[in-house]
């Protein structure tokens, strides 16, 4: 373990002496009215690396690099590219200047094809054929030249993220960007697609282009970039050689701690079957069947990690199980068989059955971000007697003491229960949302990307949280796309891919690189036979 | 029923479709730019007004449009302030300008003319001359062809034919270039646009300059038809056009098609106004509402799903 | 002085209000007195302008048109010194003058020019909002056109059942050429704002035009045929003359004492024959007389001519 | 964090929003030739001045107390029902059917059932528009917008051919009977010595209106219901997961608000008309919208929201009275406020967002 250094400052990556910078961003500070999400940032990138930026979640890392691409506004500070002052004042300034960007969240039509994509904006002429027949014959080359195949008739919405994160890298690259900015580009790949990725951006490199990469997986940062940043809180805490450090050193970096970045865990000791899926099948609203007839169970003081790729069927499982998505099969809970379909299979009462669900989208599901955080504390209990005045009235005194009092219990800061959700940070709503769901004391715990968006010393809790619920003998079932967490905490492993249940595995008896495998479709395992056509 | 009631019929269609049509298709720009524009109704008044007000006194429609045309630009740019600029609820600012165009143009009509609102009738170059194309009279004789040439093709005012040609210009536009492929973008996804390098705002107020400049064409078509204004005259015009334009699904050839339909209900509304089925008489107030009935059937999807560009309705706001 | 209340169409609508305007107008002109005038926007104001008006001292007070009835019964106890004039509605109480025109007769009479007027046998009526005033208008002309031409044919549209129908032009132009398709050649138009439309399309598309309440000859000189002209203006005019002495009961306006009649100027003068002339003044003559009687849409919702 | 403290927010913006509303009132006025001041000075006098005045201020203030609150139930469920025009019709329909269908003994009892027969209509009419939008998608707004013009022909004709006094002028119901008055404020202020002006129309709907908007305040913060309703309108996804059925919001949201909607009829049909007219709703649905938006969607808010129109309403027809200024200048008065407080209120709130925080930012140095 290197010990926390400031070397790095000074010596920023050390340049093969030739190479001059690409980017020089200096002073660089941002707020969003009342939030800095970047104070006085000075960056260097040399030309023809890869450079990588990691830190929490609202460091203030796309903030960063969307000034750098003209969508925000610096509030000060200078942007130099090779060398030269430019005036970054829309993304068109910047892609003149020769960069690109793949934001976190695609920024694509959905109803245009891919064509139309890459064209937008950098049209040829006021007529749009021959923009469009020229960028045909451009696109085709750049495919060939980079393994970057799309078609180019193909709708958007019609295409997987992986194959929309590719015409996002030829938008940049059909308007001849030297920088390439990608933002978070992996969270959606499977490993193999992030090796393809990588195998193109080494590509791009060798051809002289600057590469920035932000990412929170520490593994991608150590494996492809030259030099890394470390932000936090909207600072920018350090710059160092990758070939100089070492995963804990960065985890220290980001979080101004020593970080764990192993689980401590007994091994289990599972009971009986708390829940029992058979032939479970889910047609989503657009008549796509997103799981395809799959077998599992989890049984009492066991965690079943679920791995695969996001898309691929786990999120209709975890909605079917919660009660809000149809399905047909069974499940039964505890040798009782659940409704799937009408009345009686909605989350309500799924809670009062014994099913919690901490479900993979904060935001979106988990939390009302406009709601104080006593009234998160009962969402989706809020018919529990318990948190009754009269038939009619809700007891709100009492609500907020019995909030406060888990949110005390699970370390939630500020303590102050009065606070809308969205003003705490993504760790802390993560665990408003675990008070809740833990300490109702349920039979099966649903998890779904439990520490996703969450930073590395809030991670150290919640797995700890989990682990405690399994040792009073739950049964859970974790879903997760980080192969580093499945791993970790799982006693059972299942694989999903496509809707089917790929392969199970035991964590002590298989690795990342086999897992990676199963979540890309290939199953080489002994069970490939029976489970590989379900 | 005989073919020259069916061609006065269609003749009467075409009359009530033209400025539901250019109506509808200044609510197309606005919305496949994502800017919903109830206002619709507001602007088509303005316009009427100040059409028949500079045509009354000029003398001359031609002025009149151009004045109209003014009038419509201003308000949609007040809806472009508010809904772009200051990123303001867009349905609010619609109900707010059909408020403002509903007392305005009486209150400023009554302080010049005097007569409640109302403006003088226009009469002679005040008001658009029908144009009889080549050979109307000539070929008027051969049969079928000919008084379908007379009677619906020829003898229209040069806004009829301009709102027919405005729905090719309009697919070509939106579908052909470059001006078309941004403003459609824009609709859907405006920060996809903003990273392309493209100014959201720019193409939002133009997308508002070409829905002002059509409604103003609707609202001096209506002035010059009435040969003058009347309080209140765009009578709910407005909205019939934006249920013609969900009923068109956003599209400009659907947009003549819904359009045309409105019109014809509306024809023949005007001739049977209560229909008898047997002993039971539909009566007029259904046959009236219509319209609205069957654009809130369209809507239930009975008739096929119409889905509204996916941007519309909210301001384009990167920094919370 | 006297005032007087206007309904929510606005003294502006080129027909009924705007007419008892002129005759307040007139008044003040020629006698050089001065008085009150409001517009309504909301039916629960008329109580509220008739109290208005009688706590300020203005005496009488003339409101023009049906709606005020209601309101009128209960203020006009409570103002027992203040004298009322309530224009087309009968209101019964010791301080009221309740003004009621014969539309029915008047529109007799157009009728009857409107017969003469057309070759054919087909003529038409284009209401304004669907209430049964405008209807009665419409039998009293259909009667007369048929007293010349029993077997012709009289079309009657109205623009529709909403107030809006008071002011869409452009409809009124579409009903008219729709007339005309169906063989109309001269359209008698009461429909307000509406009317306005109806007569302009009528001269575009060749036809005669009738207009109504006010004298609506000039609007569009040589094709407008004449007006079913209702004397608002007198109605208005007589009551502020005789002001805080106005006597009460009923009025009946008529062909008799000229409440009602076809009017005729320089403006239509080409288009009147001395048959027609003629033929209208018999008819008159044997309406004041009784040996015509008209009939009266409204004693029975119902009109024998068609 | 906030950018602003919540007083800013929810009273300084609407003031300034409306003051500026107020100047270019003052502007139109004067360029149409007369005294913005003595217009000011008539409308205040006008709707304040007098019980007779306030009577009248209060009348139509209920009307929008009960516009505003239905508005603002939807859009606590982000429901935008721009069909309240249509709901009060078919309230009117409502209470008059209840009204006339019995000779009641005592108003006492008629008000229930009137109420009840408003709620309902008004919630029945909304129910149609909320089912379409919750089964089928179809967009509230214009469904909405649509059900207003068929509300107009469907009264219309019930009017016109079942209720309509047969040899009457105009498109009206017959009068209710004396059993179906409500007791109006100088009929419930006599007792305690108050001479209220007999003949303002305000009358005891005006309770019942406060009474709903503490109702709302109950249902929306304190309720299960409220709670679901604010639940589903925040974040639709969030509500599913939570097992908040959509469909049932949607419906039970709208049907509250059609409801309330429904009820204002019983302030103009059965407190003042006492009959029902055609058009009785004279664009309070509209309104509503507006009230709910200046009010924040809170019931204290749309209380004096709908005071402010109240007050517009009844001080403008002074205007109309006093100053011989067109009717129309209202309605240009009111899209003002509607404009500023409704659409442009961000031009006011930006600048006074960095005014805090400025402040703020010194108040730390
Ligand atoms: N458009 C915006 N308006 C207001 N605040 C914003 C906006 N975008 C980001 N922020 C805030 O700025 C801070 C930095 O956000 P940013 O998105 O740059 O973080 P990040 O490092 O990219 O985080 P993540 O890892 O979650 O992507 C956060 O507090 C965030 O809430
Ligand atoms: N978008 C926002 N709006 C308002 N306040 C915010 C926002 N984003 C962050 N904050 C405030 O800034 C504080 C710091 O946020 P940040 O995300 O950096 O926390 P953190 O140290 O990463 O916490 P954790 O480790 O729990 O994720 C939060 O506690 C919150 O009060
Ligand atoms: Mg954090
Ligand atoms: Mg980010």
């Amino acid at each position: 373990m290197v010990s926390t250094t400031s070397q790095g400052r000074q010596t920023p990556a050390a340049p093969p002496a030739s190479e001059p910078l690409a980017i020089e961003l200096r002073g660089i500070s941002k707020a969003f009215g009342p939030v800095q999400a970047n104070k006085d940032i000075n960056i260097s990138v040399h030309k023809g690396s890869i450079h990588g930026i990691i830190g929490e979640n609202g460091a203030g890392k796309s903030t960063l690099m969307s000034i750098l691409y003209g969508f925000y506004k610096a509030d000060s500070g200078t942007i130099l590219i090779n060398g030269k002052e430019v005036h970054i004042t829309d993304s068109q300034a910047a892609i003149s200047a020769g960069i690109g960007m793949v934001f976190q969240h695609f920024k694509l039509i959905e109803n245009f094809t891919v064509l139309e994509n890459v064209v937008l904006g950098a049209e040829d002429g006021r007529l749009l054929r021959p923009s469009l027949a020229k960028a045909r014959k451009l696109l085709k080359k750049l495919s060939d030249e980079y393994e970057l195949s799309v078609d180019p008739d193909a709708l958007i919405e019609d295409l997987s993220v992986g194959h929309q994160q590719r015409v996002e890298i030829l938008k940049a690259l059909y308007r001849q960007a030297d920088i390439l900015i990608l933002d978070e580009p992996t969270g959606v790949l499977t490993p193999a697609e992030a090796d393809h990725l990588f195998r193109i951006l080494q590509g791009l490199k060798e051809q002289g282009k600057t590469i920035i990469l932000i990412t929170h997986k520490l593994r991608e940062i150590m494996d492809v970039t030259d030099s890394v940043s470390v932000m936090r809180r909207g600072e920018m805490t350090d710059t160092v050689k990758t070939a100089e450090t070492s995963p804990e050193e960065l985890a220290e970096l980001m979080v101004g701690r020593k970080v764990l970045l192993e689980v401590n865990k007994a091994p289990a000791t599972p009971g009986a079957p708390v829940l029992e899926v058979e032939n479970l099948t889910v047609v989503d609203s657009h008549g796509v069947t997103r799981v395809k007839g799959i077998d599992l169970h989890v049984r009492a003081g066991e965690i079943l990690g679920i791995a695969g790729v996001a898309g691929n069927g786990q999120t209709e499982l975890l909605e079917v199980l919660g009660g809000y998505q149809n399905g047909t099969g069974t499940i039964r809970l505890k040798g009782e068989e659940l409704d799937l379909t009408g009345s009686a299979s909605d989350g309500q009462s799924r809670r009062a059955r014994g099913i919690a669900h901490v479900p993979e989208d904060r935001h979106d599901e988990g939390l009302i971000l406009e709601f104080s955080a006593w009234e998160n504390i009962i969402f989706g209990y809020h018919h529990d007697p318990e948190y009754q005045k009269n038939a009619l009235i809700m007891d709100n005194a009492k609500i907020k003491k019995i909030a406060r009092e888990k949110m005390e219990r699970f370390d939630t800061r500020p303590l102050n229960e009065k606070l809308e959700a969205k003003s705490f940070s993504g760790g802390n709503q993560q665990k408003i949302v675990l008070a809740r769901e833990i300490e109702r004391n349920p039979d099966l715990l649903l998890i779904g990307q439990p520490t996703r968006g969450v930073d590395i010393g809030a991670i150290e809790f919640i797995h700890e949280q989990i682990v405690a619920l399994r040792d009073q003998g739950k049964a859970i079932l974790l879903v997760s796309v980080e192969l580093d967490e499945i791993l970790s905490l799982s006693d059972r492993i299942a694989v999903m891919f496509d809707g089917n249940i790929m392969g199970e595995r035991l964590p002590s008896e298989t690795d990342e690189r086999e897992l990676g495998m199963l979540m890309a479709g290939i199953n080489t395992g002994a069970d490939a036979a029976q489970t590989g056509g379900a | 029923m005989d073919y020259l009631t069916i061609l006065q019929i269609l003749d009467s269609t075409v009359r009530l479709a033209t400025p539901l049509l250019l109506t509808c298709l200044a609510g197309l720009f606005s919305e496949r730019a994502g800017i919903v524009d109830i206002g619709l109704e507001g602007k088509l008044l303005a316009a009427a007004f100040m059409s028949g007000a500079v045509a009354y006194v000029t003398g001359s429609i031609w002025l009149g449009l151009l004045a109209g045309v003014a009038a419509s630009l201003a308000f949609s740019m007040l809806h472009g302030l508010a809904s772009i600029t200051f990123k303001g609820d867009q349905l609010i600012s619609g109900v707010a300008l059909n408020f403002l165009a509903a007392g305005l143009t009486v209150v400023i009509g009554q302080s010049w003319f005097a007569l409640g609102g109302r403006t003088p009738s226009l009469s002679g170059n005040g008001r658009f001359g029908e144009w009889n194309l080549p050979f109307s009279d000539a070929w008027s004789k051969i049969p079928v062809f000919g008084p379908t040439y007379n009677e619906l093709i020829s003898g229209h005012t040069a806004l009829t034919y301009i709102a027919i040609l405005a729905v090719p210009v309009s697919w070509w536009v939106l579908y052909r270039t470059r001006f078309g492929l941004r403003l459609r973008a824009v609709g859907e996804n405006p920060s996809a646009v903003d990273t392309a390098g493209v100014s959201v705002v720019r193409l939002r107020y133009l997308a508002l300059v070409i829905a002002g400049v059509l409604c103003g064409l609707a609202g001096t078509y209506l002035a010059s038809l009435a040969a003058g204004f009347v309080k209140d005259m765009s009578a709910g015009r407005g909205y019939i056009a934006l249920a013609a334009l969900i009923f068109a699904k956003w599209r400009p050839w659907y947009a003549l098609s819904a359009t045309l339909l409105f019109g014809l209900l509306e024809a023949i509304g005007n001739r049977y106004q209560s229909i008898a089925i047997g002993d039971f008489v539909i009566p007029v107030q259904f046959m009236q509402a219509l319209p609205y009935i069957l654009t809130v059937v369209i809507l239930a999807g009975f008739i096929g799903k119409a889905i509204p560009p996916r941007a519309g309705g909210t301001p384009y706001v990167k920094e919370r | 002085d006297p005032a007087i209340i206007f309904d929510l169409g606005g003294k502006f609508d080129k027909s009924f209000n705007e007419s008892a305007y002129e005759g307040a107008e007139r008044w003040a002109k020629e006698t050089g007195g001065s008085y009150r005038d409001v517009e309504l926007t909301s039916d629960a104001q008329r109580e509220q302008a008739l109290r208005r008006f009688a706590e300020s001292g203005y005496n009488p007070v003339v409101m023009a048109g049906f709606s005020f009835a209601t309101a009128l019964e209960t203020v006009a106890a409570d103002y027992p010194d203040t004298k009322f004039a309530i224009i087309d509605m009968v209101v019964d109480a010791p301080n009221v003058r309740s003004v009621v025109f014969s539309e029915h007769e008047g529109s007799y009479l157009v009728g009857v020019a409107a017969a003469y007027a057309a070759k054919g046998d087909t003529v038409s009526f284009v209401g304004g909002m669907d209430i049964p005033l405008i209807s009665k208008f419409a039998c009293g002309y259909a009667q007369g056109f048929k007293s010349v031409k029993p077997e012709g044919k009289v079309i009657v549209n109205m623009t529709g059942t909403t107030p809006a129908a008071w002011n869409d032009p452009v409809k009124g132009g579409e009903l008219t050429r729709a007339q005309k398709s169906a063989g109309s050649e001269v359209v008698f138009a009461a429909a307000g704002g509406t009317g306005l439309g109806v007569l302009q399309t009528a001269k575009d598309e060749g036809m005669l035009a009738i207009g109504v309440d006010s004298n609506q000859n000039y609007l569009q000189p040589g094709t407008v045929l004449t007006s079913m002209v209702k004397r608002v203006d007198n109605a208005v005019f007589d009551a502020f003359t005789q002001g805080t002495e106005l006597e009460s009961g009923i009025n009946v306006m008529d062909l008799s004492n000229a409440g009602v009649s076809a009017a005729m100027d320089e403006n239509n003068a080409s288009l009147i024959t001395e048959e027609m002339k003629a033929a209208l003044a018999d008819a008159e003559a044997k309406i004041i007389s009784g040996e015509v009687v008209v009939h009266d849409y409204m004693s029975d919702e119902s009109c024998p001519a068609y | 964090m906030q950018a602003m403290p919540k007083w800013a927010d929810a009273v300084l913006i609407p003031l300034i929003s409306i003051l500026l509303a107020f100047f270019f009132s003052g502007l139109m006025i004067w360029a149409i030739g007369k005294d913005p001041v003595v217009a000011i000075q008539t409308m205040i006098q006008g709707a304040f001045g007098s019980t007779n005045g306030i009577g009248y201020t209060l009348y139509y203030t209920t009307n929008f107390i009960f516009t505003g609150l239905a508005i603002a139930v939807a859009y606590h469920a982000r429901l935008f029902n721009i069909g309240g025009e249509g709901q009060v019709m078919l309230g009117g329909l409502g209470v008059a059917l209840v009204c006339l269908a019995i000779d009641w003994p005592h108003w006492a009892l008629a008000l229930p059932a009137a109420m009840i027969g408003g709620a309902v209509f008004g919630a029945a009419w909304a129910f149609i528009p909320a089912y379409l939008q919750a089964k089928r998608g179809s967009h509230i707004v214009i469904t909405t917008m649509m059900f207003n013009f068929i509300a107009s022909a469907f009264v219309g004709y019930i009017l016109l051919n079942y209720l309509k006094v047969p040899g009457s002028m105009s498109t009206e119901s017959a009068g209710f009977s004396a059993g179906a008055h409500l007791p109006t404020f100088h009929e419930m202020l006599a007792p305690f010595g108050i001479n209220f002006s007999k003949n303002a129309p305000a009358n005891i709907s005006f309770l019942i209106a406060l009474l709903a908007a503490f109702g709302f305040w109950v249902l929306i913060w304190k309720t299960r219901l409220g709670y679901e309703i604010r639940s589903f309108g925040a974040s639709e996804t969030a509500a599913k997961y939570a097992g908040i059925n959509p469909v049932r919001i949607t419906i039970i949201a709208m049907m509250i608000s059609g409801a309330l909607c429904g009820l204002m009829a019983i302030n103009n049909v059965m407190g003042e008309a006492e009959r029902l007219i055609d058009n009785a709703p004279e664009g309070a649905g509209f309104i509503g919208i507006a009230v709910a938006l200046m009010g924040r969607n809170h019931p204290i808010g749309i209380v004096l929201a709908a005071l402010l129109f109240g007050f517009l309403y009844q001080g403008g027809a002074e205007l109309t009275f006093w100053e011989a200024i067109p009717r129309e200048l209202i309605v240009v008065i009111q899209g003002l406020v509607i404009m500023f407080t409704g659409a442009l209120d961000n031009m006011v709130r930006a600048p006074l967002e960095k005014l805090f925080l400025a402040l703020r930012k010194t108040k730390e140095a």
